[in-house]
């Protein structure tokens, strides 16, 4: 079935569709549409779950850690600054190994107060051990929500799962989604089985003082499922292609076979960049694209071209784009630009100019060091 | 598999023989005891059970001398323990 | 000439201030490289406690612990039961027990020292919260055994640290620094 | 009921990391005692935190989750509803946090959860400062006390967070201490048997924090009861009842002089006369406002 809604709508139904025992999330602007129509959706009997009207993000992490600590399958929503005051509890649920799958809603951090989209707020949450997806599309939403579940949830793996997606660019505009049946998500979604749980038959405690030598093994550990990640979000995507016709791996690569520059972006502005790829294609030039689809892991193994065009939404001050930063550069000519923060609109003739500025060996801040 | 994580299981004598943290050791006059159980409901360091009297675990007893403070008929002499 | 010491102790019997005291009279004495940090455990009243000194004539620039130490301090020998006080001790190290008993009672294949702080805190009145604080009595002792840290050093370092309960702890350690039994 | 008729079921092991005397370990081991084996407790960083020894061992014989120092009351209402989706109902999540994770940094969760009506017991477990760090104030530290924070003493009142509760509305709402474990017992016990919200206060003398002898735990408790310090109580959907000693204190038995309990306590030790005189105004004031509350509810 075909839906045409927004992307938190759609966020939320397949939040919906994943049947979560425990929903706990507190509304903010651009995510606050997702909490609403979730809470629509347990008190019209829709969903059978417990949705807990938290008084604050960081609670709603904290909530959600709570009941996924006793079993339960969990969903949170947010955006901005209330992702930057779970930020502790983001740590906390990936040392805890708790597979809880959330939504942001990529907005500008304050002050002053900035509503538009912006990937810093996220991308700040870089070292809490979560996996991260960016979409760039309300169908890459649904997708990236449902398969979160298998890959958070996955034996091997049990890290929290983050997908994001740009405030309004995508949270507020409709576009059609291909929607599966109730029944292939149930049949695709393993029913949720936590590997610990505080259970009295068997009554543990988790999380006391933990001294030097086991806590390096237990941040050894989420490094080596954050590894292992990368094998079983392209193993999950490859099942979720073969039951829903779309097939997902660490990044897109589009136009890159013969490229001579290959730009890697991701969000909102990496379907922007397809079509000035198409457009610089149609002239001559031979560009490609990568699209990031996780940030974490980080997929380097596929960022092995000589002349590489990043552009970031984000950037972290003193250092540069963030993107960019990570990159592994040994012998490869590589321009960042950083653009479209706090909302700033990019289309494909920006892309198209930043390419063209890197061609002259120009980059930086998009519209003040390069115009 | 348990993945690692900050799991604990319960232990007795989680942090070993606390017994041997002692300065000072009860010491019970049976004599004097009248079994109100005031010693056993007190000791935070559950190193005293109901027998037909009190009986001090000395393994455990930290030594902090609660017992001897609320005994109603001083039954319970806190003494010196030589080491 | 770097000397390394590690005190053991239980939370309360003022270990990590007995490494800290020893530093600066340490200092006082003219060594120019003095160290004193505790090992951050779950430090409770009563649980076993560690602390680290490091005394040189040079400045010292060593940031790890302690592995091989020339001299063991114990505060309380209880704690013998359950951790190896000996361990990474050089052969020529020596131990210094809180013991009544003397070293010949001890069968460590390490030179063995004695002093019954204990009495001696009970006796001046050095207790806090009911636990006697065996501290400065211990540092007293050791002074004795450490070439190169002068008693006076010590009790000027107490003076400056305990104020009001300063004359009691020095007699602590006068009374330590005599009786210690090498 | 007698100290003999409590149950003699632990689920606090031997050997755990608590301190001599520690007067936490005391009315945790009298509440599990009340609260049965199905339990959950949720710890927020504190004393409590330590008590239970080092990972990879604990001392708790209940599941257990430790959680980041703000957080305990939101944990909870996460276990809650997961409790209720698992169908394991029977199963209580308990709140088990200091002053510090109570009043202070943890008012904010443990407001949200009382107002959604989460299905929990909250216990905070009052011993008037934080201890765990080494004795700094807290909004539970009363006026004039001595802690690293507060060297020439706490130039304000202590809140009162029981009070804070009521404005919640919540069904029971207790104060105890652990001089009087039977009360205290019986308070839990009435608390595990209702729904909804319950709030406990325990007030917990710390032997290191309030500099006494560890031998004086439960007498220093009890003092603070008969000077009329702390009170026993408990609200039963609105309607106060005084509880053991304070029920005495009401009915017209005299209070010890303040200064018996003041003067046992090295944190008060520099008070002049008119730092005393201020408590007991405040003491006066607390037991005129229960009074009060009383009378109101009894015409």
């Amino acid at each position: 079935m075909i839906v045409v809604d927004t992307g938190n709508h759609i966020a939320a139904l397949a939040a919906k569709m994943a049947k979560p025992h425990v929903i706990a999330a507190y509304p903010i602007t651009p995510q606050t549409t997702v909490v609403e129509r979730l809470a629509q959706y347990v008190e019209s009997g829709e969903l059978n779950s417990e949705f807990i009207r938290v008084e604050s993000e960081h609670s709603a992490m904290t909530a959600c850690i709570g009941a996924a600590a006793v079993g339960a399958r969990t969903f949170t929503a947010t955006s901005s600054h209330g992702l930057l005051l779970m930020h502790e509890m983001l740590h906390w649920a990936a040392l805890a190994r708790l597979p809880i799958v959330m939504v942001n809603v990529n907005r500008a951090i304050g002050p002053g107060w900035n509503i538009w989209s912006d990937l810093n707020d996220s991308m700040a949450q870089r070292d809490t051990g979560w996996i991260q997806f960016y979409a760039s599309s309300n169908q890459e939403i649904f997708d990236n929500v449902i398969q979160a579940y298998k890959i958070g949830e996955d034996e091997r793996i049990r890290l929290p799962v983050m997908i994001c997606y740009d405030g309004f660019i995508l949270s507020h505009t409709s576009m059609p989604v291909e929607v599966p049946k109730q029944e292939e998500i149930d049949d695709f979604l393993n029913e949720y089985k936590s590997t610990w749980q505080l259970d009295i038959n068997n009554p543990i405690t988790h999380g006391n003082i933990v001294p030097p030598e086991p806590y390096l093994e237990i941040r050894y550990s989420m490094e080596k499922a954050m590894k292992e990640a990368k094998k079983v979000i392209e193993e999950v995507g490859e099942e979720f292609g073969r039951k829903f016709g779309r097939e997902y791996r660490l990044v897109e690569e589009y136009r890159c076979d013969d490229a001579d520059y290959v730009i890697v972006t991701m969000s909102a502005l990496a379907a922007e960049a397809k079509i000035a790829v198409d457009r610089l294609r149609d002239k001559g030039n031979r560009i490609g694209l990568i699209k990031l689809r996780t940030y974490r892991p980080f997929p380097h193994e596929y960022l092995k071209y000589d002349k590489m065009i990043v552009i970031d939404r984000a950037f972290s001050p003193g250092l540069g784009g963030i993107i960019y930063s990570e990159m592994e550069m040994d012998g490869k000519e590589v321009y960042g630009f950083i653009a479209g923060l706090g909302g700033v609109d990019i289309n494909y003739k920006d892309i198209e100019k930043m390419y063209e500025y890197a061609k002259k060996g120009k980059d930086g801040w998009y519209g003040i060091e390069v115009k | 598999m348990i993945e690692k994580t900050a799991i604990s299981i319960p232990t007795e004598g989680a942090m070993g023989k606390t017994g041997t943290w002692r300065v000072f050791k009860p010491i019970l006059n049976k004599e004097k005891c009248v079994r109100c159980w005031r010693c056993w409901v007190f000791c935070p360091d559950l190193a005293i059970s109901r027998g037909d009297y009190p009986v001090i675990d000395y393994e455990y007893c930290k030594g902090c001398g609660i017992c001897a403070n609320e005994c109603p008929t001083n039954a319970i002499k806190m003494e010196r323990e030589e080491k | 000439m770097l000397k390394e010491i590690i005190f053991y102790g239980r939370g309360g019997q003022g270990a990590v201030t007995a490494a800290n005291l020893l530093a600066s009279a340490a200092l006082k004495s003219g060594n120019r490289g003095v160290q004193a940090f505790p090992f951050f455990g779950a430090e409770r009243r009563g649980a076993p406690v560690k602390a680290f000194a490091r005394i040189s004539n040079e400045e010292i620039f060593l940031r790890s612990q302690i592995k091989e130490p020339d001299i063991v301090v114990v505060l309380d020998t209880g704690i013998m039961d359950v951790i190896d006080v000996t361990a990474g001790l050089k052969k020529d190290g020596i131990i210094l027990l809180n013991s009544y008993k003397k070293p010949v009672d001890f069968s460590f294949p390490y030179k063995v020292a004695t002093v019954d702080a204990t009495s001696i805190a009970l006796k001046n009145d050095i207790r806090v919260g009911g636990i006697p604080v065996v501290n400065t009595p211990m540092v007293g002792a050791l002074v004795r055994i450490l070439n190169g840290v002068k008693l006076e050093a010590l009790k000027e370092a107490i003076r400056e640290r305990f104020g009001k309960i300063a004359e009691k702890n020095e007699r602590a350690v006068e009374e330590a620094y005599n009786k210690v039994i090498l | 009921m007698a100290i003999k008729d409590l149950p003699t079921e632990e689920y606090i092991l031997k050997g755990h990391a608590g301190c001599p005397g520690c007067p936490v370990t005391i009315a945790l081991r009298i509440a599990l005692k009340a609260l049965g084996r199905k339990t959950i407790l949720v710890i927020p960083a504190s004393c409590s935190a330590v008590i239970q020894s080092l990972h990879p061992k604990t001392s708790f014989n209940v599941p257990t989750l430790n959680i980041a120092f703000e957080a305990s009351a939101a944990a909870a209402s996460g276990i809650a509803s997961a409790l209720k989706m698992l169908g394991k109902e029977d199963i209580i999540p308990v709140v088990w946090a200091g002053d510090g994770g109570s009043y202070d940094i943890g008012l904010q969760a443990l407001s949200g959860a009382l107002e959604r009506g989460t299905n929990f017991i909250y216990v905070c477990y009052n011993n008037q400062m934080y201890s765990n760090t080494g004795i700094q104030r807290s909004g539970a530290t009363p006026y004039g006390a001595w802690t690293t924070t507060t060297w020439s003493g706490k130039k304000e009142m202590e809140k009162n967070l029981a009070e804070i509760v009521m404005a919640h509305h919540i069904p029971y709402i207790a104060t105890a201490t652990i001089a009087y474990p039977e009360d205290l017992y019986k308070k839990m016990k009435k608390a595990r048997e209702m729904k909804g919200p319950r709030y406990i206060e325990i007030l917990c003398p710390c032997p290191p924090g309030w500099r006494f002898d560890m031998s004086k735990t439960v007498e220093m408790s009890r003092l603070a009861v008969q000077t009329g310090a702390w009170i026993l109580y408990e609200i039963i959907n609105g309607k106060i009842e005084f509880t053991a000693d304070s029920k005495r204190l009401l009915e017209g038995k005299e209070r010890k002089p303040l200064e018996e309990w003041l003067k046992m306590q090295g944190r008060f030790r520099h008070l002049k006369e008119e730092d005393i005189q201020k408590i007991k105004e405040s003491i006066d004031k607390k037991w005129e406002f229960f009074k009060q509350m009383n009378l109101r509810q009894k015409l």
